[in-house]
């Protein structure tokens, strides 16, 4: 079998070689050579998208073992879980080299940096062994640690080390926990394993259980972020260039959020429906405060960047919430929040090339003179507080209704996210865009066919998914369900059933909760 | 069979959809006049598939068009039935006048094609939101209408003060969202599901009074108190007049407000057995109206005394539905559909013809200058005041009899009624006399005229039925009811009592709207017109101060505390830490670097002590002293 | 009384000796070439135990090591020495104590 | 009393008495031949062990090529005494007379210690012949005597770089950071 992973985590790196390889004279190809190789990759994930069994499982594994006594190696595989993660990677990676046109300096570096953060975001969503995993997840750190603190604006240089130092932090007790684990599954398989698939199976004492759960979950709640370990987040994205702020809120903080499910969830069952709660309550406490902090931000970016903090602790609320739809809710919201938060970020690095200030106040009156500008940022805006029919509602709308039943007051909290979201959102809009025009920003240029270009995918994906989401859910459901399925089998967790299960006279028309359709969920 | 009720809400979508991309190119005229022709067309196409209902032969039909989130057993499917059909037909044809009329009073807007756009889009919002089959086709139906209603509140968003009117707007009625998606959320985890057919045909299993049922139906009357603005959710609506005159005839009055009614209504499966909900919802109408009608005295702007005053007609519809009179709810709706939007038009082309005029205090004696639109207003007039035999009079009556013959404390919520049946009828002849009859008090150079045909034709269609609505659901012969029968067919819908009781009652309500014209006349029209000016008269034009009170109380403690949370919790604390940690790391660095003296034999002298000190520790380990 | 005769402990014991002497060279002196010397005389105290354990163990291994120490000092001295005349063609001083660039 | 007593006693002696005038000489040169006069004696401590190659090299290679090379150094450096006279880092001097005599004691100490503790193993005991020494070292050890071949050629050709960049570096470089 065409070893299909393999190839598309290749692409990016064949790309990046393919960038050095242009010669210098010839730097005008640079920008062209490399969106046109970036989708490549988004080829390669268009395919698997299209041709990926719903019946779920892992597709495409390969595996390779490298070090035959510790077994490590190259094994990789994508299920309904994962399969959107690498899909929306691929989609927002050549929006953001079209977005990085204005780059001007080292912008070979740059593309090459870009390439490189590819692979290795790819790599995470792909890895099934634990140290491949890890080595995707540390890849990453670099990249983006130079595309701040080369690309970045003024403060680039606090923000970068401040990202770097935090997550290199969590990963410490990711590679620590990561080990332990594997020992500690030593006895029971007769030999170390860092697969992920031999990891699953092991069972584990509760302690060594609750202690690897915050190991992992130290590590995903840095990266994700949730309160109080978002501070870095603001930072990271405002000085980071339009681009990297894209890719930061777009994939890289799902590398958490997907960990979160991946191995909180899978390898730890007991911990996870013994101390669930206390990361959804973290969650919720994110949620509101992040929605807080906020609305009173004098700058558009960093507004953006706590909003980020804020949809987030849904996603988690959901995870941890352990019922299919709001696991699923979590998921579809990991991909709705990449579209709507990436488009927001490249809305506002348009205006900033534009007006070259971040601040609120700076600004006014833009929808006059940028008509189509101020249409696209509502159109985010609105996908990113959840209006139905754009795609943000799904998500949270799952999560929320799916939630109450597990954590019904942490949820009826959440919910008040959905107010405080209109608030700093539509505040921030007034400002922005409402009123008359200030004489700075009178002669403002709408946005050119360029900037529409990069744009409008993201808005057909953003309409799309919030109109007929049933493609990407019905990848998703029968991989969460197995999730779920084998929490219920190794704990005595058990889905919630309604009040009414039992004793309704009517059907009602919901697909049976307590078991998996296609049986995918025990071994 | 009525498969194609898809195209009702397919047309006016694809007329936002169309305009938004080519309105630019389709210029003026055009795209209104697209824009209108559609919202025409599925009118005729919901009448078409009305047509059983009103042979009485409509079953109740889901139609299914595709799967939306099956984890929730949720799909975009729609359910049409006589409840729905009604209201389908309220919201397509009021919205198909408003928008004929919108293409005369938009005339020569510079985005005349996206007030198309938005209305359009409206309207396919609101017709989502009443075919939809479940609650969570409502919820989304009830958001995207927010939607609608913040472009088009803030469709002139250069003002400043459109702009604000708009943001509020939406962010209260998300407030009533939260609570409505609360109780989403409890119904989901009642019954497994949020569609209609499932969570109604099982709401019998539920204990009548029982505190799950309590609390679906008070989190669902949240979220009709933000969306039909009720006390104490009631202070976006006047703001929102801040729209084009047509949007507040259409989304203000006619349509999106009452949605909070209609989904009552709905689910009046539920309201029913919730005793104690009905109860709050009825009281939280009554004192509405009164507030409302109270504070629509002391307004100088011609569109706010009408927008205090549908908030007061909501507060009778929400009278209604509390007091389990589900059909004179609904038939008041659509009765103040009509005489509202009327209202709001003549208010408009009053506006239109003064140049944008809208203090009553600058108008008077219009009657000549505007006949047509004076006419039309005149019928409005007595249709809310509750003069028989025009449409406000029988659904009004219908309320207030019913309240009065449930007994007990609903006598209290019939006196509320019928006093502000009196204010009623005593601020609509205040707007009627200040604005039509008197000498001109218009500014100078000012000549106010007539609409053009295109403003004044929906006038006349809406006077007709505001004079003529009323007849369908007459004590004397009660087709609405019949018409509705199939919806409410499980649940007991309260009736007017039996005998002489309604007669009088009638002829109370009618003595006392009369009271309120009389005085308003000797008020404004006999004698010099009064001076209403002073504190009293401000207090009473802010309508009580309830803006100010949540602003001190709310928006200002709001914001100080997300100024803390961010400048201080975030900025100094969390981060504070973090930096704090980073830089004790940095400082023991930098006393580490102390011992990096740069002299290679320090260097040498510790690594001898470290060579020592390892002897001494392998000797001690292997016992040799 | 038995008869005194030299064993590899007696070596050891040189050994060590010289080796501390060479440590204490090493510490006092600041003249390069002088700790170079030292560090000679410190890598000769070791051969010499490699050679007399080697052959209190009836092994060759011992002085195969010495050889290999020879050749990395013989090593080690040519690019010292080239480091220290280096560093005099710029400072015109073979004292350590003034090379102190690298202090934190 | 066994000849081999008086002359180890004899070159003992020779050999500290070498080391402690390397030590204390004010003069390198004087320190230089203190260290020759120590290798000298450790020769003759090879040759008393059947180390007859090794004695050979040490001689050669120590004695002549490498002391040779610290008196060129010395003559190129200079002769230069003054910055000996204080000590200015602190407690430098009875550290590292504690440090000597700490070594020497643990060293003796665990030296006794494994001397006590281990038994005498029997080895394949041989003379330290050249046929000997080279049956050996291109036998079992060829591989590693081959690696010192690299390190050579490395330490060579570090030793021609270090003398080019010292004479580019001091024509751009003239400051004197101290």
């Amino acid at each position: 079998m065409f070893p299909v992973l393999a190839f598309l985590v290749g692409l990016p790196v064949l790309a990046a070689i393919a960038i050095v390889l242009i010669p210098k004279s010839r730097s005008e190809l640079l920008l062209p050579v490399a969106f046109g190789l970036s989708l490549l990759p988004l080829a390669v994930a268009g395919y698997m998208v299209w041709t990926f069994d719903t019946a779920g499982g892992f597709q495409w594994v390969e595996s390779i073992i490298w070090m035959e006594r510790l077994r490590i190696g190259w094994t990789v595989g994508v299920d309904g879980i994962s399969l959107f993660l690498v899909a929306l990677t691929a989609f927002l990676f050549p929006i953001s080299i079209l977005a990085s046109a204005k780059i001007s300096d080292r912008l070979r570096g740059y593309l090459v940096s870009l390439f490189i953060l590819e692979t290795g975001v790819l790599g995470v969503f792909i890895a099934l062994d634990l140290v491949l995993f890890f080595v995707f997840f540390e890849i990453v750190l670099i990249p983006m640690f130079f595309m701040i603190g080369i690309w970045g604006s003024s403060n680039r240089k606090y923000a970068a080390i401040k990202f770097f130092v935090y997550t290199a932090f969590g990963s410490a007790f990711l590679l620590a926990s990561i080990i332990a684990l594997a020992v500690n599954a030593g006895p029971v398989l007769q030999t170390v394993s860092f697969q992920w698939n031999d990891l699953a199976q092991v069972p584990m004492t509760s302690a060594a259980q609750t202690w690897l759960f915050f190991g992992f979950a130290i590590a995903f709640a840095i990266k994700v972020p949730l309160f109080p370990l978002h501070t870095w987040l603001p930072d990271a994205h405002t000085e980071a260039p339009t681009a990297g702020s894209v890719l930061l809120a777009g994939v890289l903080l799902k590398m958490g959020t997907y960990g979160f499910i991946r191995f909180n969830l899978t390898l730890f069952p007991e911990a996870t429906v013994k101390y669930g709660k206390w990361l959804a309550l973290v969650a919720v406490i994110g949620i509101v405060y992040a929605a807080l902090v906020a609305t009173v931000q004098p700058d558009i970016k960093r507004l953006v960047a706590y909003s980020s903090v804020s949809h987030l602790g849904f996603i988690v609320l959901g995870t941890f919430a352990l019922t299919l739809s709001s696991v699923q809710g979590g998921l579809i919201q990991m991909v709705n929040h990449g579209l709507s938060t990436g488009a927001l970020f490249l809305l506002i690095g348009m205006i900033y090339e534009r007006t070259h200030t971040r601040k609120i106040a700076d600004y006014g009156g833009l929808a006059s003179t940028m008509p189509i500008f101020s249409g696209f940022f509502l159109l985010a805006v609105f996908a990113s507080i959840g209006l139905p029919g754009l795609n943000g509602f799904i998500g949270e709308f799952m999560v929320l209704i799916g939630s109450w039943q597990t954590f019904p007051v942490l949820t009826v909290v959440a919910a008040s996210g959905v107010v405080l979201s209109a608030i700093y959102v539509l505040w921030a809009y007034e400002r922005v865009f409402t009123g008359p025009p200030g004489k700075a920003n009178k002669d403002l240029e709408d946005l050119n066919s360029r900037e529409i270009a990069i744009l409008v995918p993201i808005a057909v994906l953003i309409v799309f998914l919030g109109v007929y989401p049933k493609p990407v859910l019905d990848r998703m459901e029968n991989d969460v369900n197995a999730v779920i399925s084998r929490i219920e089998q190794s704990t005595n967790y058990e889905r919630p059933t309604f009040d009414l299960e039992g004793r309704l006279t009517v059907d009602v028309g919901v697909p049976e909760q307590g078991e998996s359709p296609s049986g995918e969920g025990s071994e | 069979m009525i498969d194609f009720i898809w195209l009702v809400i397919a047309l006016p979508l694809f007329g936002a959809v169309g305009l938004l991309f080519f309105g630019k190119r389709i210029g003026e005229p055009n795209s209104g006049r697209i824009g209108s022709a559609l919202v025409v067309l599925s009118f005729f196409i919901a009448l078409v598939a009305a047509l059983p209902a009103f042979a009485g032969t409509l079953e109740p039909e889901n139609v299914l068009l595709f799967e939306w989130l099956p984890a929730l057993g949720v799909n975009v499917s729609l359910l049409w039935d006589p409840l729905s059909a009604m209201m389908t037909l309220i919201v397509t044809g009021v919205g198909a006048l408003i928008h004929i009329y919108g293409t005369g009073y938009m005339h020569g807007d510079s985005r005349f094609p996206r007030f198309f756009t938005y209305l359009n889009l409206f309207i396919a919002s609101m017709l989502i939101l009443v075919l939809g089959d479940s609650f969570a086709t409502m919820f989304v139906g009830w958001e995207l209408v927010g939607l609608s209603s913040y472009l088009l509140i803030s469709f002139w968003f250069e003002k400043p003060s459109a702009a604000a009117a708009g943001k509020k707007a939406f962010i209260v009625n998300r407030i009533g969202d939260f609570g409505f998606l609360i109780g989403l959320m409890i119904i989901f985890a009642t019954f497994g599901s949020l569609s209609y057919s499932t969570v109604f045909a099982n709401a019998n299993i539920l204990e009548t009074g029982g505190a799950t049922v309590t609390a679906i139906t008070l989190l669902l009357l949240v979220g009709a108190v933000g969306k039909s603005a009720q006390l104490p959710l009631s202070v976006w609506l006047p703001d929102a007049m801040e729209g084009p005159t047509p949007v507040s005839a259409l989304i203000h009055a006619a349509t999106m407000v009452t949605a909070g009614v209609y989904m009552i209504a709905r689910s009046a499966a539920l309201f029913s057995i919730a005793p104690v909900s009905s109860g709050v919802v009825a009281t939280v109408g009554a004192l509405t109206a009164l507030f409302a009608a109270v504070v629509a005295i002391g307004q100088r702007d011609i569109k706010r005394v009408l927008a205090y005053s549908t908030i007061s007609q909501l507060g009778y519809m929400f009278m209604a539905v509390g007091a389990t009179a589900y059909v004179a709810g609904v038939f008041h709706l659509m009765t103040h559909a009509f005489f509202k939007a009327l209202l709001f038009l003549g208010a408009g082309a009053v506006i239109h013809g003064m140049h944008g005029e809208q203090d009553m205090w600058k108008m008077g004696g219009l009657r000549k200058k505007m006949p047509i639109t004076f006419v039309t207003m005149l019928v409005a007039w007595m249709a809310i005041s509750g003069i028989p035999p025009f449409a406000g009079f029988w659904s009004k009556d219908e309320i207030l009899a019913i309240t009065y013959g449930k007994g007990g404390a609903w006598v209290v919520l019939w006196a509320i009624g019928i006093v502000t049946a009196g204010l009623t009828a005593f601020y609509m002849s205040r707007l009627m006399f200040l604005t039509f009859w008197g000498k001109p008090r218009w500014d100078d150079g000012l000549e106010p005229h007539e609409s053009p045909r295109s403003m004044t034709l929906p006038l006349a269609v809406l006077a007709v039925f505001a004079a003529g609505a009323g007849l369908i659901n007459t004590p004397f012969r009660l087709s609405l009811e019949h018409f509705l029968d199939p919806v409410f067919e499980v649940i007991k819908v309260a009736h007017p009592p039996e005998g002489s009781t309604p007669w009088i009652l009638a002829g109370v309500s009618v003595l006392v709207a009369l009271g309120g014209i009389a005085y308003a006349y000797r008020r404004y029209i006999k004698r010099a017109l009064p001076v209403e000016e002073g504190p009293r008269w401000d207090f009473l034009e802010e309508g009580f101060g309830v803006d100010e009170l949540y602003g001190r109380t709310i928006v200002l403690p709001g914001k100080a505390v997300a100024e803390s949370a961010a400048f201080t919790a975030d900025a100094r604390g969390i981060d504070g830490l973090v930096n704090g940690v980073g830089g004790a790391v940095k400082k023991l660095a930098d006393a580490a670097t102390r011992l990096q003296t740069g002299q290679v034999r320090s260097y040498g002298t510790g690594m001898f002590l470290g060579t020592v000190a390892l002897i001494l520790w392998l000797l001690v380990r292997g016992g040799a002293f | 009384m038995s008869e005194l005769v030299v064993t590899a402990g007696w070596y050891m014991a040189l050994a060590a000796l010289l080796f501390s002497i060479g440590a204490i060279g090493l510490l006092t002196r600041r003249n390069a070439l002088v700790m170079f010397m030292s560090i000679e005389l410190m890598l000769n105290s070791v051969n010499l135990t490699f050679v007399a354990v080697g052959k209190e163990l009836r092994t060759l291994e011992g002085q195969i090591a010495t050889l290999f120490v020879i050749v990395v000092a013989a090593a080690e001295v040519t690019v010292g020495l080239a480091i220290i005349v280096a560093v005099f063609r710029r400072r015109e001083t073979a004292s350590v104590d003034e090379l102190s660039e690298m202090r934190g | 009393m066994d000849i081999r007593v008086i002359i180890f006693i004899v070159f003992a002696l020779a050999a500290v008495a070498g080391a402690i005038s390397m030590v204390l000489a004010r003069n390198p040169v004087h320190s230089a031949f203190g260290l020759l006069l120590t290798m000298f004696s450790i020769a003759v401590f090879y040759v008393m062990n059947g180390a007859h190659f090794v004695a050979a090299i040490q001689i050669m290679i120590y004695a002549g090529a490498v002391m040779t090379l610290f008196l060129f150094v010395i003559m190129f450096v200079g002769v230069d005494t003054s910055d000996e006279a204080e000590e200015h880092i602190p407690f430098q001097r009875p550290m590292a007379m504690i440090l000597g005599a700490g070594l020497l004691i643990l060293i003796v100490a665990s030296g006794i210690q494994a001397w006590v503790n281990s038994r005498a193993l029997t080895g394949r005991g041989s003379l330290g012949t050249i046929e000997n020494v080279s049956d050996e070292l291109f036998g079992t050890w060829l591989l590693p005597f081959e690696a010192t071949m690299f390190l050579l050629a490395i330490a060579a050709v570090g030793t021609i770089a270090l003398a080019q960049f010292a004479f580019t570096l001091r024509s751009t470089d003239g400051s004197d950071d101290e």
